[in-house]
């Protein structure tokens, strides 16, 4: 395959083209980016996150290895944390989101070897939309499909324009598609929102539902879908939405050529959760009597959803995977972290690529601070500053290959920048990997 | 006398007592119960570290004492005899069972009663959620059995019943009976938002609380004393669950729907204006 | 006495909070970013509130943050509508309980808002 | 690997590459190959295994089966209803713990086809922008040596180069598209069929001469031309079609055009038992068995291979790249439904389903399948599959080899199974019995054949040395599910059913030359359409773990 190095005048300065951004789900592989000494100087293409991304990229001077505070070789913290993982007997491994999925077969490995828990951040993101599919099952597509067909869009309970800024002109909105010529003029795009968002801005029609009130607005197009009479003053009471308007909706769902829904945390994190999520999926599976409809999580981490993928073809099962009976269980609400930390059952933890110190609920919070636990990332934060032992790892896509999966389960390549003087994720778990199971000789 | 399991050990990680029912334990010696194999964690470790046991397990009663919040699977998969708890328990009580009775004076967590076959569970205290329900991906939940809360409950109470009966004497969180394909729950207390929502068949019954408002799906086909209510009224006061007397005398309206699914359910509804 | 008023409190993510990641959290851009409460105009008109101000918001459960409000850009916000970035105080407002979904309600608080003198 | 000898001493030893059939003799191993008996009578074996009086035959291999890539990984995450009542997989000192039920997990997988004496499987429908995630899970899915077909029947590209009557440039294009995907043969799923579903509400094609709107082109010339390309591409194994219209009453008919589609070139019809199906349109009335027809089409016509699909009574998942097929399976049994279509390549289905023996339809598959193995003349022809899971899990295998060569034990079955079976195929009266010769045909021999595999299926020197040795036994299900020792390139991985040393196995792959001055049109052509960079689409060679490259012919 063709090189993607480019060598400019000066020596000094390296080009990489079509490199990766995993900062989110969109997993845009189209980022020139131009080095300069080890730091990155321009990032074509990038979005305003991914600028940020890219330009905030600095080695941390912290050491590779912190073992209660203290500055220790990272075979030491190795060490450390396979005794700690080893000795526990509900441990749990926890993140997985931002980092490669060559790390992440490692980490469900240690989960196998320790009989632990592994969960990544998918059950506090669209983990509801998983559970949801598993009940219904889901009609969704690639996000080269929605640019090529879909005609009309709609943006439920989620803000693209701030947490996925990219989608629109790549994916969603203004591609000239296939199907589309003319790009974003033969596209109808809807938002439904409890919040007049920047996305809402950008679509020709929107709908300021009821807070909460979306599975009532999802019955209600259900039932319009269906044909099902329903009552205009219930509709406006649920949804604080004129029933005409709804109908007027689902006119246009029914006409369209290739509908398109992309939904966000507005549903899996508001009271509802997992079957508000089963309500859309419904109503997109109910579409297809009519003409052609998918749905689409908006998946936020860079590879989430490769966390996703390996946790399921490793184990069977999505996410929260309890292995302590020496095979795979699952049972959302019982092995997933939010539960197995806020009712005080893991009692140790290894945290790779998140920040649950600063996310979880104060009583799963105070449940980490009191066990020992091993935390992974490349920056410091609330999580790293409170752990046993800390590596600091090099960040994947910048200085780390490997694979990554985009929010439509579109595996990406990845083209490191410049290396890192920290270890990468897969080295420190292989490792500790290796350690486990010198010690359960 | 009967097979006496006296809670003792203190442990935040979970203690699971699958496969610990009085078919089970029939006939053995109490040294040899005392060796049976129950899970903390990841450890495989005999009972006896974590229960005095006492008394013998001939007459297929088993009693647990203590605070056993943080024991699950109790009297999963059960057949046959008693389970008496006396004290908190932990999740799953009964789940999968097909015979049998479950008495727990105290609170018990989630899933109590997960996909049961059979049987009866009466829970004197209150009650997590998912009771009576299906795990996750299933479209078949509970298929037959009785299951009595004299509390409240959490959500999603009898999640894809198949048939069955559940009551909840308290007041219930949201989604009672969602998806359902048959069967019965009722809630003599407040209940959460959407109930029945996507029932396909069965039965529920609210009639505690203010009256709930129901998903536009849901139609209204009239107001009536349905004789089959003081039936079950009767069933349920026979195996010593208490009825308030006024249910035995309201009007009750009557619902169909969910007619975004099939439709063939009916919700009933007490009126709160008495006759 | 004080005001005391019911909202419906939404966190959820922002591009400057989503920069802020990269930036460093423990950064005042970011800090700011996850400490400030949008209010919207109206209301802040109503309760004779200024950018700035210092407001305690108490959950049904009783769990409290104190945080700055700030009026909401033009209409993002209906009346009755609190808004703030995804982060360590929105998180503080959560239950342990997940209903049996691994996931703990993280929007639409019901909450009460208090300004603090 | 050491160059020290391995002698597997005295078996009974079927090799029908070598016409040896059941006759006792030694082999010898090195380097984890066959090789000849050391010239120098004093060399003696480092190691010996004793087969006397056990049967010795070639490690099996699955042609046609899913257990990789985004499909297969989607219906493991929609199951935990299965798996969790499934039997548990718990780990040992050696192996991964993982989940069964129709839809296993990777370690899983590579652990239960060893256990049952396969060494070599071959995913049959990956979407090529998916490559990277199949190789992932293949390093994941011990025991055995893998490889997969790549989805061609609806590439935009393939159509717009048919159209265009281009047939050097759809050439290159299926060798750049292979060399991509790091793949092994083009797979035409529903040709043209899952385009229109893309386009349309329920949408399909019903037969080989509908056009397909946009890239007008048609089924039958998609089959003709690539059919085409791949003989002249020299590959391995031929263009490998799942043909249109699967599943429907009177589809056989669709299949016979298929087979005279193809003229001289080759072709590989895979799980044709599901395209043998007479009977009117959605007339359940009127659905009866066409084996016989087709059977003689293909004894006919040496071009022409087949794999069954057979169908086994009990619950699985049905995953498949045609989109519409899994819409109708999904309304017929009222399950929950996957969808997922595939930009510029190929679509995807996934529901739940329950085969019953009560059920007409159902029983007249079981039986469809196993008049296929029975009328069927040359057995080199006609490979033993489940296409798993649809048609049942690979672990149905033993199962399928009683019923062929144990005619009383079909006849028994046969009394369970819904009466009408006895008028609506032939199965009743064919008496027909295989030999444990014909039975490693079609599970190691003829397979190796067909995929073009020199170095598989049989024991002769420069063989791969994998090897199973099984315990004879008149309950030939009992015999073959729980095979005595399995041999993976020259190691012993299982013994007595457990497993020992789960080795990695080998990516098989192919590599054939294109005319590199199509990368132009295509480069704009991909940056046009694709939502991914041209740059970032193909696998680089140092991605795979332990590849081999298979010649062409």
């Amino acid at each position: 395959m063709s090189t993607a190095v480019t060598k400019p005048a000066d020596p000094s300065v390296k080009v990489i083209e079509d490199s990766t951004c995993t900062f989110c789900g969109c997993v845009c592989d189209d980022i020139d980016i131009t080095v300069k000494d080890n730091h990155i100087i321009d990032a074509k293409r990038a979005c305003v996150l991914g600028k940020s991304w890219f330009y905030n990229h600095h080695a941390d001077d912290r050491p590779s290895c912190l073992i209660e505070g203290r500055p220790a070789s990272v075979a030491e913290g190795v060490d450390r944390a396979a005794r700690i993982l080893t000795a526990a007997r509900y441990p749990i491994i926890y993140g997985l989101s931002d980092t490669t999925s060559e790390a992440q077969r490692v980490a469900v490995g240690i989960g196998d070897s320790i009989a632990g828990t592994v969960d990544t951040t998918t059950s506090v993101c669209h983990g509801p939309s998983g559970m949801a599919f598993q009940g219904v099952g889901e009609v969704t597509c690639t996000l080269g499909e929605v640019a090529n067909r879909g005609d009309l869009i709609i943006f439920w309970g989620g803000n693209p324009a701030e947490s996925h800024p990219r989608h629109f002109t790549k994916y969603s909105l203004m591609p000239k598609g296939m199907f589309l010529p003319n790009g974003r003029k033969d596209r109808t795009a809807v938002g439904i929102d409890v919040r007049k968002t920047k996305t809402a801005k950008a679509m020709d029609l929107f709908f300021q539902i009821k807070p909460r009130s979306d599975f009532e607005a999802l019955w209600t197009l259900r039932a319009l879908a269906k044909g099902v009479e329903v009552d205009p003053k219930q509709v406006k009471d649920d949804t604080g939405i004129e029933l005409a308007r709804w109908q007027d909706l689902m006119d246009r769902m029914k006409a369209a050529k290739f509908g398109v829904i992309l939904f966000g945390m507005g549903l899996t994190m508001t009271r509802g959760k997992h079957l508000n999520s089963e309500a859309l999926l419904s109503l997109a599976r109910d579409m297809n009597a009519h003409t052609r409809f998918v749905v689409k999580p908006m998946r936020g981490h860079g590879n989430v959803t490769g966390a996703d993928n390996v946790v399921t073809w490793q184990t069977g099962y999505p996410f929260g995977v309890n292995m302590s009976r020496g095979y795979p269980r699952f049972n959302p609400g019982e092995y997933t972290t939010s539960d197995t930390l806020a009712r005080g059952e893991a009692d140790a933890a290894l945290i790779i690529a998140c920040d649950p110190m600063a996310n979880f609920s104060q009583p799963a919070r105070e449940r980490l601070k009191s066990i020992p636990y091993i935390a992974l990332d490349p920056k410091d934060t609330p999580t790293t500053r409170a752990a046993t032992v800390v590596f600091t790892t090099a960040t994947y896509g910048i200085n780390v290959p490997g694979t990554v999966y985009r929010m439509d389960d579109v595996p990406i390549f990845l083209r490191p920048a410049f290396p890192s003087p920290h270890p990468s994720d897969f080295d420190v778990l292989s490792a500790i990997q290796r350690r486990v199971k010198e010690l359960k000789q | 006398m009967s097979l006496t399991l006296r809670y003792k050990a203190n442990t935040s990680v979970p203690v699971e007592v699958e496969g610990l029912t009085p078919s089970a334990v029939r006939g053995l010696s109490v040294s040899e119960i005392e060796r049976f194999e129950i899970f903390n964690g990841n450890r495989k470790l005999p009972l006896a570290e974590f229960f005095d046991v006492s008394g013998d397990s001939a007459d297929g009663r088993i009693e647990f004492l203590g605070n056993l919040s943080g024991v699950h699977w109790i009297g999963a998969k059960m057949s046959e005899g008693e389970i008496h708890v006396r004290g908190d328990v932990g999740r799953h009580v009964g789940s999968e069972m097909t015979g049998g009775t479950i008495h727990v004076h105290g609170n018990a967590s989630d899933w109590v009663g997960g996909e049961m076959h059979g049987g009866l569970i009466h829970v004197h205290g209150n009650a997590g959620h998912l009771i009576g329900s299906a795990y996750r991906g299933s479209k078949v939940g509970m298929t037959a059995g009785t299951i009595l809360v004299d509390g409240s409950v959490g959500n999603e109470v009898g999640l894809t019943l198949r048939r069955g009966l559940v009551a909840i004497g308290g007041a219930c969180g949201d989604f009672v009976g969602f998806n359902m394909a048959a069967g019965t729950v009722l809630v003599f207390g407040q209940c959460g938002n959407r109930p029945a929502a996507g029932m396909r068949r069965g039965t529920v019954g609210l009639f505690g609380g203010t009256p709930p408002t129901l998903l536009v799906s849901f139609r209204k086909s009239g107001v009536f004393k349905p004789l089959f209510l003081q039936l079950i009224f009767r069933q349920l006061q026979s195996l010593g669950f208490a009825v308030p007397s006024d249910c035995w005398t309201a009007n009750y309206s009557l619902y169909s729907g969910d007619h975004v699914a099939l439709g063939r359910g009916e919700v009933l509804i007490r009126e709160t204006t008495a006759s | 006495m004080p005001i005391l008023e019911t909202f419906i409190l939404i966190p959820g993510r922002t591009s400057k909070q989503g920069c802020g990641i990269s930036e460093g959290k423990f950064e005042d851009g970011y800090q700011h970013e996850i400490t400030t409460l949008q209010v919207a105009p109206q209301d802040m008109k109503r309760l004779g509130l200024v950018n700035g101000d210092r407001v305690r918001i108490t959950t049904e459960s009783g769990r409290q943050i104190e945080v700055a409000v700030a009026a909401a850009a033009g209409d993002e916000l209906p009346p009755g509508l609190l808004f703030i970035a995804y982060g360590d105080l929105s998180s503080r407002l959560m239950e342990g309980d997940t209903h049996g979904s691994g996931m703990p309600t993280s929007k639409g608080f019901d909450v009460t808002l208090e300004k603090l003198s | 690997m050491s160059t020290a000898y391995f002698k597997i001493a005295g078996g009974t030893v079927y090799d029908p590459v070598h016409g040896v059939d059941g006759e006792r003799r030694d082999i010898w191993i090195r380097d984890g190959k066959i090789v000849a008996a050391p010239s120098d009578p004093d060399v003696r074996p480092d190691r010996t295994l004793d087969a006397a009086g056990l049967v010795v035959m070639p490690g099996g291999i699955d042609m046609h089966c899913h257990i990789a890539g985004p499909k297969v990984n989607t219906a493991r995450k929609m199951r935990p209803e299965e798996k969790r009542k499934a039997d548990k997989v718990v780990r040992t000192s050696t192996t991964r713990s993982g989940t069964m039920g129709s839809v296993p997990s990777t370690f899983a997988t590579g652990y239960k086809y060893a256990g049952m004496g396969y060494t070599t499987a071959f995913d049959a429908a990956i979407p090529p922008l998916a490559a990277r995630h199949v190789h992932e899970e293949f390093e994941d899915t011990p025991c055995i040596d893998k490889g997969f077909f790549v989805l061609m029947g609806n590439n935009h590209y393939v159509m717009q180069s048919i159209h265009r009557k281009e047939p050097e440039r759809l050439r290159s294009f299926i060798a750049w598209l292979l060399g991509a995907a790091k793949g092994y043969t083009p797979k035409l799923v529903n040709p043209g069929g899952v385009e229109v579903w893309k386009q349309l509400q329920g949408g399909n094609v019903h037969g080989l001469d509908e056009n397909v709107a946009h890239f007008d082109v048609t089924p039958r010339q998609i089959i003709e031309q690539v059919s085409r390309a791949v003989d002249q591409l020299r590959l391995p194994h031929s263009v490998h079609i799942h043909a249109n219209n699967l599943g429907m009453p009177g589809n056989w008919r669709t299949t016979l055009e298929t087979m005279k589609a193809l003229g001289d070139s080759r072709g590989h019809l895979s799980h044709i038992q599901f395209h043998s199906y007479g009977g009117g349109e959605a007339d359940e009335n009127t659905f009866n068995s066409k084996v016989v027809e087709l059977a003689e089409y293909v004894d006919a016509h040496p071009n022409i291979t087949v794999d069954v699909g057979q169908v086994l009574f009990g619950e699985t998942t049905t995953m498949t790249a045609d989109g519409p097929l899994g819409y109708y399976l999904s309304n017929s049994f009222g399950n929950k439904w996957f969808s997922s279509d595939t930009e510029m390549e190929s679509g995807c289905g996934i529901t739940p389903i329950e085969y019953k023996n009560t059920s007409l339809v159902h029983s007249l598959q079981w039986a469809i399948g196993l008049e296929w193995y029975l009328l069927a003349k040359d057995p080199w022809r006609v490979v033993m599959s489940t296409d798993h899971p649809n048609g049942g899990s690979f672990l149905a295998y033993p199962e399928i080899v009683q019923l062929l060569m144990d005619r009383t034990y079909r006849e028994e079955t046969l009394k369970h199974v819904h009466p009408a079976v006895l008028e609506r195929s032939t199965l009743a009266g064919l008496t027909r019995e295989y030999s444990l010769y014909e039975i490693c045909i079609i599970t190691r021999s003829g397979p190796a054949r067909i995929l073009g595999l020199a170095n598989k299926g049989h024991l002769g020197p420069g063989a791969d040395a994998d090897i199973t040795i099984y315990t004879p036994n008149d309950d030939k299900k009992v015999m073959f599910e729980l095979p005595r020792v399995v041999i993976k390139s020259g190691v012993v991985i299982v013994d007595q059913g457990e497993v020992r040393e789960p080795v990695n196995g080998k990516l098989l792959y192919v590599a054939p030359e294109w005319d590199v001055s199509i990368e132009t049109d295509l480069a704009a052509w991909f940056e046009k359409y694709y939502s991914v960079r041209f740059r970032n689409y193909p696998i680089p060679l140092d991605y795979l773990h332990e590849p081999e490259e298979v010649a062409c012919r």
